[in-house]
């Protein structure tokens, strides 16, 4: 467990869960991919990993930019313009979409308010749909980006905040398809292309999703965390890997760039 | 199928009449607002977010009054906001009774107090899409097509609420959704530089715009700069918009402060937070600071210039200067009032 | 008939079928439209009404500029850099034909190899159709443009040689669709959205199309032609409109202009 | 249906697999045809008609010599003539055996001899689109989507030559037709400048190889001038192609040549006018000129630069100083050898 760090003296001891998320979804991300980020903290995660093992990762924002480099400080929107600072390509909402439904966006990383066992998404509602989507109990922002990321990039990286009430056997609304009911080739009959969510990062835990069900399966623990501790605020039964492991705590390196280069304001990132 | 805006055939009916030569179409914001429109209109919203939002022509729009406008667009923030305020604080004056849509909020300043109010209360009615969905409707537009086909939207409920379809794709015998144009009777869109003609140069992401624009029956561009002919035609492959799609030309430095206008300036994060702020109260029923805010900042002035006017110089100035900058060149860059 | 000159003094004496089709083509252009030019002689046409009564008419070419000013010779192609100069707007085909799709193309001005009386236009091949498709007696260009323009512009002009074998009651292929049969809304109950063929120009004739029947019927002679002489080239009965008149000749102005300043070495514009 | 090129689903398996990150890919016109076009190949020409034709492309995959290619283009003039130009003289060593096109012709050069000759005789598969038909098709493709709707291309006996659909649209209970996506294997294109990476930047119009690059499986590109990646990153919105689009960049002077390229250089016109003199002989019956021509300008040379090095250089010297230029700046200019 020290892919990261030379010895333990490199390990934060001070962090605070969402620096602990950015960090573990930077480290998801390949050097050399294409990757489509999200609002929120996947930008701030993009960034670390550009900063980090992944100086070539290519990043593609919504708005219309393919390749920039994040060095005008932190974007406060996927339409910001600076998500445009030294990019390869420009043009508008419809091409990076249509990038993205052609096949040429390796991964999408993407935040969610409310996650179901197969990785689907809800960010429109809260309330009981379809009786009452015109007068919800709490209305969500709605899909964004989000629903088209999740229906067409190869595959996405999904961080949400680990609480019972976000982790649901059941959606209220379901806005961005993962696994759909996890049967076989659920994604491929309803007309999508991607071949949807891989891995969910919380506060809590490392997940992926189990071949056959496609439901999801802890494959590791955050610092601090246990198997009950993850289960105990997950609203479903989840899997566990058998080849659970103990997810590398952030490194001071990591946490010095958070805080001093990426996010200094906290805009994303609280401590 | 019921229509919002015009149905694609009566949206080609309408252009085939229109003169489409080139003539100067300057005019006030006040004159555009009061031609191009009316009451029960459907609204096509420039920009994404809090970038290049039609900020000055919604304004206009709340000044002058309209009932039962629809709105479209993928993700927008400030323009919403503004209009369903003005809607919560006098809705005898101005109203919107529908949003087709994927996203109102603000990103890193939060969701939508206002889109929270409006249809937790049940005063509006909705309609969600994907931010492709919506831009797709708006491409269809352009395209002088009914409908395209898309990959978006499929599989979850979205799809259950809105007016797309699915068909066989008679090539692949795979499902695929058609979504249906959108063709708003008004674009409203702001931009960096235009003609007099209406030719738009966008500077930095496109967004919408340019699809927004030639689906509409009418369209009213404010610009920041007002340029020469020349320099469209010197380089026509960096117009964005061309002229015959365009009804109004108005110039409008900062016409979508508070948000960003690439290239021009950023946000005005101190005056757009504290509108968000206003809104949260609202929503939580402290009413009279947003009421308040409207009759400063919107019925309180006669125009954009009175609106601009009434922003400290210090946050204009350091909207510009921090646009474009690399972090190198930010330091010591600090917004004043913040 | 002297709207074009003064007195008969300005007449030209001395031209040619091609000038004669030209002049009659510009002539036929309204000032402040936009008008979407096939190649060859719609392009000399164009530019000679330019250069007359239409300064302000607004050139589109499908290889994607709109409005450009002709001042850089004649173009060779509609996708020659000659059809950019100081254009309002350029992108590519797609574009070019959306906008037509669209409605933004007030009139098309398209040349063909083969006319039938509802205006529909043959540019494909002679033979029989289908049987020999693949090895036709003569294979033509193909459509090219000119189809799509037929199809989505608000109106279409057309030029053809007027000759027996090419005024032809059945076509041998229908490439750019006319008035199709000519029974109401035949264009719309096919998909079509522009209204179809408005004039048909010739060397011997300016042709209309009867509000009723959709059937071509000849609404001018050209300088020396008759009702008869017109009748006597044409594969097909033509419809004589009640107002029939002698179309104006070419002004020495007009032919001048083709000569020296348009088509100087005769590139489409034979003497 | 059967699809030329690749299936809709293959196109985007294919992507999916494909190495994205931006790398180094310049390489000899040689090798890149070498890897990227096989026998039975389905191959975008790029341009339009003769404007920034791939003839380099094109001479170097004749040379080489492939079987049973089939060509996909809207409108094209000089590639399909060398095509089946070489075809017609050495069918043992290079054979294309179907076409999807609108147009082959030279416009004011008159129509194409060899389409004539090879149709006549049916010794190749054709079908027939209108050119927008052939646009959509590479768009539909670029988009990732199995067809697009289009209001083009009906009504007459186009639709009954080839693979297009009708549909009654849901949303307006019109008749409508659908055209498949076209995924070329490989696209050939000819473009001012590129960067090492493969992002091209294309003067004047586009025509439709934007389109053509993102739906092809591979792609190489010719470019006039091989540019720093810091002038594409300078104005990223002037980008034509991004670099993950493209498989092969080769610099390559006069690639179009005697075709034209926009800002660069006019037709070659005395070379193009005698080339498609030769195909009219051949037609005719007059087999050998055309023979020796190839022997002479494609096979009798190692590269482009061979067959450059044989035009006049007051050719070049012209071709290059008639471009863009105003009447006015073209007088004393004339073509030599004409």
């Amino acid at each position: 467990m020290t892919e990261y760090a030379n010895d333990f003296s490199e390990y934060a001891t001070d962090f605070s869960p969402s620096e602990m998320i950015v960090t573990a979804g930077a480290r998801q991300l390949e050097n050399k991919k294409v990757i489509f980020a999200g609002t929120g903290l996947p930008m701030v995660g993009i960034t670390l990993a550009q900063l980090t093992h992944g100086p070539d990762i290519i990043p593609v924002f919504e708005g219309g930019a393919v390749g920039p480099t994040l060095n005008r400080s932190l974007p406060l929107s996927v339409g910001d313009s600076r998500t445009t600072s030294k990019a390869n390509f420009i043009q508008g909402l419809n091409s990076s979409f249509e990038l993205t439904q052609r096949g040429f966006i390796d991964v999408g990383f993407i935040g969610g308010a409310e996650v179901d066992p197969y990785g689907n998404l809800n960010s429109t509602m809260i309330g009981n749909f379809p009786e009452n989507y015109m007068n919800p109990d709490i209305r969500l922002p709605g899909s964004g980006g989000a629903g088209d990321m999740s229906c067409s990039c190869t595959y996405t990286i999904l961080i949400v905040q680990h609480e019972l009430r976000r982790f649901v056997e059941e959606l209220q609304y379901m806005t961005s398809p993962g696994h759909l009911d996890g049967s076989p080739d659920a994604r491929k009959n309803a007309g999508l292309q991607g071949k949807g969510p891989r891995r969910v990062i919380t506060t809590k835990a490392l997940m992926g999703f189990d071949d056959e069900t496609k439901r999801m399966k802890i494959l590791a623990t955050m610092p601090g965390e246990t198997v009950e501790s993850v289960q105990a605020a997950t609203g479903f039964e989840l899997l566990v890997d058998e080849n659970l492991y103990e997810f590398e705590p952030p490194t001071k390196e990591e946490i010095r760039l958070i805080r001093e280069d990426i996010d200094p304001t906290q805009i994303y990132c609280k401590r | 199928m019921e229509w919002t805006g015009l149905s694609p055939d009566d949206a080609r009916e309408k252009l085939e009449q229109k003169d489409k030569s080139k003539r100067d179409k300057r005019m006030s914001l006040t004159e555009a607002v009061k031609e191009f429109v009316k009451d029960g209109d459907h609204v096509g919203v420039g920009g994404f977010v809090n970038s290049r939002p039609p900020v000055a022509i919604a304004h206009e729009i709340i000044r002058q009054g309209r009932q039962d406008l629809s709105l479209a667009f993928q993700s927008a923030g400030l323009v919403p906001d503004y209009l369903m305020g003005a809607m919560a604080i006098r809705p005898d004056h101005f109203s919107i009774s529908r949003l087709e849509f994927a996203y109102v909020g603000h990103e890193y300043a939060g969701t939508s107090s206002m889109l929270r109010y409006m249809t937790e209360n049940n005063k509006i009615v909705i309609e969600d899409w994907t931010n492709y969905n919506m831009s797709t409707r708006f491409k269809a537009g352009s395209m002088g097509l009914p409908f395209l086909p898309t990959r978006s939207g499929l599989g979850g409920d979205i799809e259950k609420c809105n007016r797309s379809q699915y068909i066989k794709c008679p090539f692949t015998d795979r499902d695929i959704l058609l979504v249906p144009a959108c063709h708003p009777d008004v674009g409203i869109i702001h931009v960096q530089e235009a003609d007099i003609y209406g030719n738009c140069r966008i500077k930095g992401q496109t967004f919408t715009c340019p699809e927004m624009a030639m689906a509409s029956k009418n369209v009213i561009v404010t610009c920041e700069k007002l340029v020469e002919h020349d320099v469209i035609a010197t380089e026509p492959t960096r117009t964005s918009i061309p002229y015959f799609a365009v009804d109004a030309v108005v110039e409008l430095p900062f016409g979508s402060f508070p948000g960003l206008c690439h290239d021009i300036h950023y946000y005005g994060k101190t005056h757009l937070e504290y509108y968000k702020g206003l809104t949260n109260g609202f929503r939580k029923g402290v009413v009279e600071p947003l009421r308040e805010y409207f009759d400063k900042y919107v019925f309180g002035v006669k125009d954009t210039d009175g609106f601009i006017g009434l922003m400290p110089y210090e946050q204009l100035k350091y909207a510009r200067q921090v646009e474009s900058r690399s972090l190198h060149l930010q330091q010591g860059l600090q917004e004043p009032g913040a």
